[in-house]
């Protein structure tokens, strides 16, 4: 593309078309191949590769389509750090209910439990 | 704002006493002793202990308050410093004058600034350590403890015993290490016990746990903590630790030797009735249940209804059906199909019935001899049995 | 106290800009401009990422303790239709990033176009969407408490179509019906503007009758032909065949009121019976409990389709904005913007596909 | 150096400003200028204060007697509610920010407005609207008596107003987005030339923590109370016990905002007293950097502690043991701004005007109400203190000590900037007074209540209690007196108090730089970036009557820069 030889203000950075398309064509890609790996008995394991699949897939879509690759670092790290609490909320909540789920399932269930369920 | 200065003076400690002989008639449960702590702990000096708490009935007790005044004491000591320096400065630095003149002083100092954020970390180490060997004592309960089963619904409390007993007072046996296994019927509540210091939420859909270890006998607090509803602050009951355990049983057992459907439809208003009915003709939540078999018909939001035996048991088990003149226009009431099958329902009738006239039902003389025994022992020991207290109050008063 | 100065202070508002109707008057300049609002935007964006965790916990928490639970759940969510539904969106979003890459270019006609087919994928993507909620629908698969499921069962509504998914496309119904018709009458008025811009509503609207028209085929076909196939090493159907039939009637009517919004106060007593049944009926079938799962299932993808319907919003101010031709090469930032939230929530689909449709 | 025309055209009393360069109802609902919503956000937040005030005088006269009948139990339970939650939601949160940091921010970067003007007016415009929300539950819920936590079950089985009232927090929080990401945008995008993060006031650092708070924190409340009305409506079954939910869940999810929320409540207040402190003591203020870095790590290490309102919840020990740890070094930080700001007194030339005594009234309230805070956080003894009066009297040292405090203090100091007009200084500190006194008689009291073991949230209560609640039912009624005092002096003023120039105080941060009342854009001249503790930058004019920057004095009549110190 001839986009850098136009004088386009400081600011402005337009994403090379064939870029965009060889994105879009990666990301087709590993939807695909995440449905194929989604079949294959995998255990755990299963989980941790669609994890990995839609991460890169998020990957491209925020350097290429949400042009972060030609952003300010400032605002890749504002993104970014929303994941970090994010990950300290389930953390931390995970971290605390696992420890009690014994007593959440020692429990009677709904139906046998004398809990109440009609309106109060 | 004066208008409140005549309500100090004029609450006399007698005043509050008989006020709270009333009050406990309609069904709030306080211990004697606290009105007379009241008194005394007013005037004890604010920095022992004793102003600042109960008094000590369970081993986690001592070192709450330990840690509670060694806190009270460091930050003490830092506000004085902070507040002193403060007047000071503003005192001795005070603009004169309307003459602005600072004197040349630094603006920053790095060394000060690290000293006094690392210093005082310390003592908050000390805080957060002592903190947690307090709280994991009072978590982690003795293979040999009894296990008490709590019950917490919407606005009572029913505690379960070993042996089968029940009570809708905890009682305890002083020295013995204490397991309550707590669950709730409808919405979170919390069992606190200032005197032991101990607190834990009920959460409904699983089992909380609170342990404790009484060491000194008499009657304290039990109070809901967590908010739950109209009556939360009605749900209050005593925790009674008692010598031996023969003088526990005399509290938690239901006096067997005799049945009678009365008694034991009595003992099931308590637990599920009684937050939200009362049995002296005042309109609680819902209206008095010892007048119920006293009337022939009753009025309702829509027409009118013949008090029997089928009405009885359609208002426990659909509530909204039949709603009493006053109370609509949707009923507050939980259904309690399920809960309560259809021969509980008959002996809460006979119970209803009692109230009416206790001729009317079988055994219901016998309660007049035991009534007087029960009144006899609270009366020396100065304890309020649990089989004679909230019932109606024409007794004993 | 001084002497007021009585001239006029506001000569010197007219200093700079020249009244660029594009930079706000507080600005310094279009950099300092784009700055902002991206930099915002990108806050916005944090934002919308904290909203979805609380959902994204609960689905961690759930999937962690009651792994059973999702296993059984989610055979009932169809893969095709997720993962046609995730190529849909991925391709919004590329045509999203070339209308961005218009604007910056100044090509107004671009941007208005490749915005239109980002906002058609959007329209195509609900439609499928409202196929699938009312096949559930249809099944007595809603969130914990009205959930009941009753398989086979499909009540037919008009053109043999689910009465569900017939309530659902009734507004999408009624805005075609409207768009078009501004339109019309944009072109018999003689304002073009009107004609272009209602004309791109309705074709926007249009996508999502195709998205419906093609869940509908694919469902039936599965449904019809290749049920038993699909569906048999289904753990649900296995459950299934244990429940009663009589059953069938009663809990049909029970999710039925619920769906009409009344499961508050309605439903007390048919709580009850419901209650009861399920003692009778059930044995050891399918656990209510799988109802959590739906629940997660509703509130992210409902909440998702609500952003999707945020975007379309925004997406058609800025098809408005392209056909008045005011991106220029440093004025773009309301469609970079708009692309950004876009790509947001094509990127929350990226995690939601692969979470809820594709567990092993 | 300029000519007296020209620091005349500048400094002087304007003929028109913000307050009436347009006029009519319409130039103010639909206004974008920053000022005027700040102002309009003022007059909001003061009316949900002294509606909440109201509903708190009402609780404290119902708890004059122990077993006091003058409401019913559910009519209780609907005012300590509602005030909690309009205290919260309504006023607390966007007080300090909303209004007097709409006003203020701008102008202490020396822009003409925030960076995204329309979102402003949004955002006040929420306000208006979940606050109705909020109040709606009053008029078609039949009240709301969840208390303002809206803890599941009961929340979902209580029949009163809460989907009006969630309704209503939910759009508070977008209002409060709104807020937060103007300012974190205007703060970064849009300062002065020269004016480097270094030389912001330290009131911009903390409002730019705030801020930061309100764009990771709010969105959560927002998901948790959407959570909450499908839980009631639809039965979802992740909160609701009856179907498989876990209440204790909605706590964490609740906390994972509300306890950063608290943090919102108080990080601008201490910015207000960190300006106040430094202007009115003529002083630098000590360890700028120490107080700017500690705002943002309060404002960090907010996120990781919410559990420590879960200590006996069912929470599991472990995770008891970390929030409680992550807890006491939230302490730090906070000692360190309250040392230096003493230490910012020490030598200062120290005046004792109602803001100034607003706040050192700040610093003696929030230390006793920060330093009971290391009670709550010690696991042992918040197993016996949580949920009783101990923890009603903590934070409302910290959020009426400490918030309401210093927006009163704020207000006092940036009045005469905001209308052109001086209040009655005699009179505000009388005012500062009544409040001071009011406040300790109130909770100092609960306090004993609380560690002797009286519960939060009851209606009636043990009779050997009865005397600390009516010495405290006493001290609100003062407080009430001292607040509403606070109020009058400052209305008064606004409309008939004397003139005043463009820096009466001599203090040196941009907003002074304008005229009193500002121009519509603010400046009339593009204001030079100087140091905004640089107080010698800042010179008297006997024409004007006020404090000048240096560079426009009159050459002839500058004084000397005293000597710089050196260390």
């Amino acid at each position: 593309m001839s986009d850098h030889s136009h004088d386009y203000p400081s600011f402005n950075h337009p994403a090379p078309v064939p870029l965009l398309f060889v994105v879009f064509g990666a990301l087709i890609f590993l939807t695909v191949a995440t449905v194929v790996t989604s079949n294959i008995e995998l255990g755990e394991f299963g989980f941790i590769v669609a994890m990995i699949i839609a991460t890169m897939k998020a990957f491209l879509v925020c350097a290429f389509f949400m042009h972060m690759w030609w952003d300010k670092g400032f605002n890749v790290l504002v993104f970014f750090s929303s994941l970090l609490f994010v990950s300290l909320f389930i953390g931390m909540t995970l971290l605390d209910t696992g420890s009690y789920k014994e007593t959440i399932d020692a429990f009677p269930t709904t139906e046998e439990s004398s809990l109440s369920t009609t309106e109060y | 704002m004066n208008l409140h200065l005549p309500l100090l003076l004029q609450s006399t400690n007698e005043e509050i006493i008989k006020r709270v002989q009333e009050s406990t008639l309609s069904g709030t449960k306080v211990p004697q002793s606290s009105i007379e702590h009241q008194g005394a702990s007013s005037f004890t000096q604010f920095w022992d202990s004793s102003y600042w708490f109960p008094e000590q009935a369970s081993t986690f007790a001592p070192s709450v308050d330990y840690l509670f005044m060694w806190i009270f004491w460091v930050s003490t000591i830092f506000f004085i410093a902070i507040v002193f320096s403060m007047v000071y400065f503003c005192v001795k630095y005070r603009r004169v004058g309307g003459e602005i003149n600072p004197l040349p002083s630094s603006s920053h100092n790095n060394l000060i600034e690290i000293a006094w954020s690392v210093g005082p970390s310390v003592l908050l180490v000390y805080m957060f350590f002592a903190g947690a060997q307090g709280y994991f004592d009072s978590k982690i309960a003795s293979e040999t403890s009894e296990e008490i089963q709590v019950t917490a619904s919407r606005w009572n409390w029913v505690f379960t015993y070993p042996n089968g007993d029940s009570s809708s007072e905890l009682h305890l046996v002083n020295g013995r290490p204490t397991k309550l296994i707590m669950q709730s019927n409808d919405v979170l509540h919390s069992m606190y016990i200032p005197a032991f210091r101990q607190k834990m939420d009920i959460v409904p859909g699983r089992y909380t746990y609170a342990y404790m270890v009484p060491n000194k006998t008499g009657q304290y607090r039990l109070s809901c903590t967590e908010y739950c509803g109209r009556e939360h602050s009605k749900m209050r009951t005593l925790a009674e630790v008692h010598d031996t355990d023969a003088h526990r049983q005399e509290n938690t057992q239901w006096i067997e030797e005799e049945y009678y459907p009365w008694k034991n439809g009595e003992r099931i208003y308590k637990i599920n009735c009684s937050g939200c009915h009362k049995i002296n003709g005042e309109a609680a939540t819902g209206p008095a249940l010892n007048l119920l078999y006293s009337m022939k018909e009753r009025p309702l939001m829509d027409g009118k209804v013949t008090v029997d035996e089928d009405y009885v048991l359609e208002s426990i088990w659909y509530p909204g059906k039949k709603i009493v003149e006053g109370y609509g226009p949707v009923s507050k009431m939980n259904s309690f199909k399920g809960k309560l099958t259809q021969d509980d329902v008959s002996q809460v009738i006979a119970y209803l019935k009692y109230l009416n006239n206790p001729a009317d039902v079988a055994g219901g003389d016998v309660e007049s001899g035991l009534r007087a025994e029960g009144g006899d022992k609270s009366g020396t020991a100065g304890t309020i049995a649990p089989n004679d207290k909230d019932d109606d109050g024409s007794d004993e008063t | 106290m001084a002497v007021a100065d009585t001239t006029d202070h506001h000569d010197h508002d007219h200093d700079h800009h020249d009244h660029d109707p594009f930079i706000a008057h507080h600005f310094d300049g279009p950099q300092q401009q784009f700055d902002s609002g991206k930099l915002g935007i990108w806050l916005f964006l944090v934002t919308e990422v904290l909203f979805f965790s609380g959902l994204f916990v609960a689905y961690t928490l759930y999937r962690n303790h009651h792994p059973e639970i999702f296993e059984l759940a989610h055979h009932h969510l169809d893969k095709v239709l997720g993962c046609l539904n995730t190529i849909v969106l991925l391709f919004s979003s590329l045509t999203m990033a070339l209308a961005v890459r218009s604007a910056q270019t100044g090509k107004n006609k671009n941007c208005e176009l490749y915005t239109l087919i980002t906002m058609v994928c959007a329209t195509i993507f609900l439609g499928v969407k409202a196929v699938e909620y009312s096949h559930k629908w249809d099944l007595g698969i809603f969130p914990k408490y009205g959930f009941n499921y009753t398989p086979g069962h499909h009540e037919m509504g008009f053109l043999g179509l689910s009465p569900y998914l017939i309530k659902l496309s009734a507004i999408p119904a009624l805005l075609l019906a409207s768009f078009a018709g501004a339109s019309v009458m944009g072109k018999l008025t003689d304002k073009p503007a009107q004609f272009k811009f209602f004309m791109g509503m309705a074709i926007m609207v249009a996508g999502y009758f195709a998205g419906v028209a093609g869940g509908v085929v694919y469902q039936n076909a599965v449904d019809s032909g290749h049920a038993h196939l699909a569906m048999s090493s289904s753990p649900l159907q296995l459950h299934a065949a244990t429940f009663e039939e009589n059953g069938q009637h009663h809990s049909h009517q029970h999710s039925d009121q619920h769906s009409e919004g009344q499961g508050h106060e309605g439903g007390e007593e048919h709580g009850d019976d419901h209650h009861d049944q399920r003692h009778e009926g059930s044995g050891e079938s399918m656990p209510k409990s799988v109802g959590a799962f739906f629940s997660i299932y509703y509130c992210m993808t409902g909440l998702h389709a609500i952003h999707i319907i945020g975007g379309i919003v925004a997406l058609a101010w800025i098809y408005y904005r392209s056909q008045q031709g005011h991106w220029r090469e440093d004025y773009f930032g309301p469609v970079d913007y708009v692309g950004l939230y876009w790509h947001l929530v094509d990127l929350i689909w990226i995690y939601l596909f692969p979470l809820l449709y594709l567990i092993d | 150096m300029a000519t007296a025309e020209i620091r005349n055209k500048i400094f002087s009393t304007p003929e028109t400003n913000y307050l009436n360069c347009t006029k009519g109802w319409k130039s103010w609902a639909f206004t974008l200028d920053h000022k005027r919503i700040g102002v309009m956000y003022l007059v909001g937040v003061s009316i949900a204060l002294f509606l909440a005030g109201i509903f708190a005088l009402v609780l404290r006269s119902h708890l004059v007697k122990f077993d006091s009948g003058m409401l019913s139990y559910d009519n209780y339970n609907k005012m300590f509610t509602l005030h909690g939650a309009v205290m919260v939601f309504s006023f607390i949160i966007p007080s300090i920010p909303a209004a007097l940091g709409n006003f203020v921010l701008p102008m202490m970067l020396g822009a003409k407005d925030v960076a995204f003007p329309r979102m402003n007016l949004a955002s006040f415009y929420l306000w208006i609207a979940g606050t109705s929300c909020l109040l709606m539950a009053i008029l078609f819920g039949g009240g709301l008596d969840t208390g303002w936590t809206f803890y599941t079950p009961y929340s979902i089985e209580t029949e009163t107003g809460v989907i009006y009232a969630t309704f209503g927090a939910f759009i508070l929080g977008f209002s409060s987005i709104f807020t937060g990401l103007n300012f974190l945008v205007t703060v970064n995008t849009m300062r002065s030339p020269g004016q480097t993060w270094f030389k912001l006031p330290l009131f911009l650092w903390s409002l730019y923590a705030t801020s930061i708070i309100q764009v990771l924190a709010t969105p959560v409340l927002g998901i948790t109370l959407l959570m909450l009305i499908a839980e009631k409506t639809m039965h979802i079954g992740i909160f609701d016990p009856r179907y498989g939910g876990d209440p204790v869940l909605f706590q964490h999810f609740f906390w994972f905002y509300s306890h950063p929320a608290v943090y919102i409540m108080i990080l601008p207040a201490m910015g207000v007293i960190s300006e106040l402190i430094s202007v009115y003591s003529q002083k630098r203020i000590f360890g700028y950097s120490f107080i700017a870095f500690s705002s943002v790590a309060i404002a960090l290490l907010g996120f990781l502690v919410w559990g420590h309102h879960m200590f006996t919840s069912g929470q599991s020990p472990i995770v008891t043991l970390i929030f409680s740890a992550i807890t006491f070094t939230v302490a730090i930080p906070s000692a360190v701004k309250v040392f230096n700001w003493l230490a910012t007194l020490f030598k200062g030339s120290i005046l004792l005007n109602t803001p100034m005594l607003f706040a050192l009234s700040f610093i003696f309230l929030f230390g006793i109400g920060g330093l009971t805070g290391l009670f709550l956080g010690a696991l042992s003894t918040d197993i016996h203190l949580h949920d009783t009066y101990f923890v009603v009297a903590h934070f409302h040292f910290v959020m009426v000590g400490g918030t309401l405090t210093a927006l009163l203090g704020g207000l006092f100091h940036w009045w005469p900037k905001m209308f052109g007009r001086m209040y009655n200084d005699a009179l505000g500190r009388i005012s500062c007074a009544l409040v001071f006194i009011g406040f300790n008689v109130t909770f100092f009291p609960q306090f004993v209540m609380g560690a002797r073991g009286m519960p939060r949230r009851y209606a009636s209560y043990d009779p050997e209690f009865q005397i600390f609640h009516q010495i405290s039912t006493f001290g609100a009624f003062v407080l009430g007196i001292g607040i509403l005092m606070a109020y009058v002096v400052l209305v008064y003023a606004a409309f008939k108090g004397p003139r005043c120039g463009s820096n009466p105080f001599r203090a040196a941060s941009m907003e002074w730089q304008s005229s009193s009342p500002p121009d519509f854009h603010n400046f009339i001249h593009q204001p030079t970036m100087n140091d905004p503790y640089d107080f010698d930058s800042q010179v008297y004019d006997e024409e004007l009557d006020t404090f000048i920057p240096r560079e426009f004095a009159d050459p002839d009549k500058l004084p000397a820069r005293p000597e710089p110190v050196h260390h």
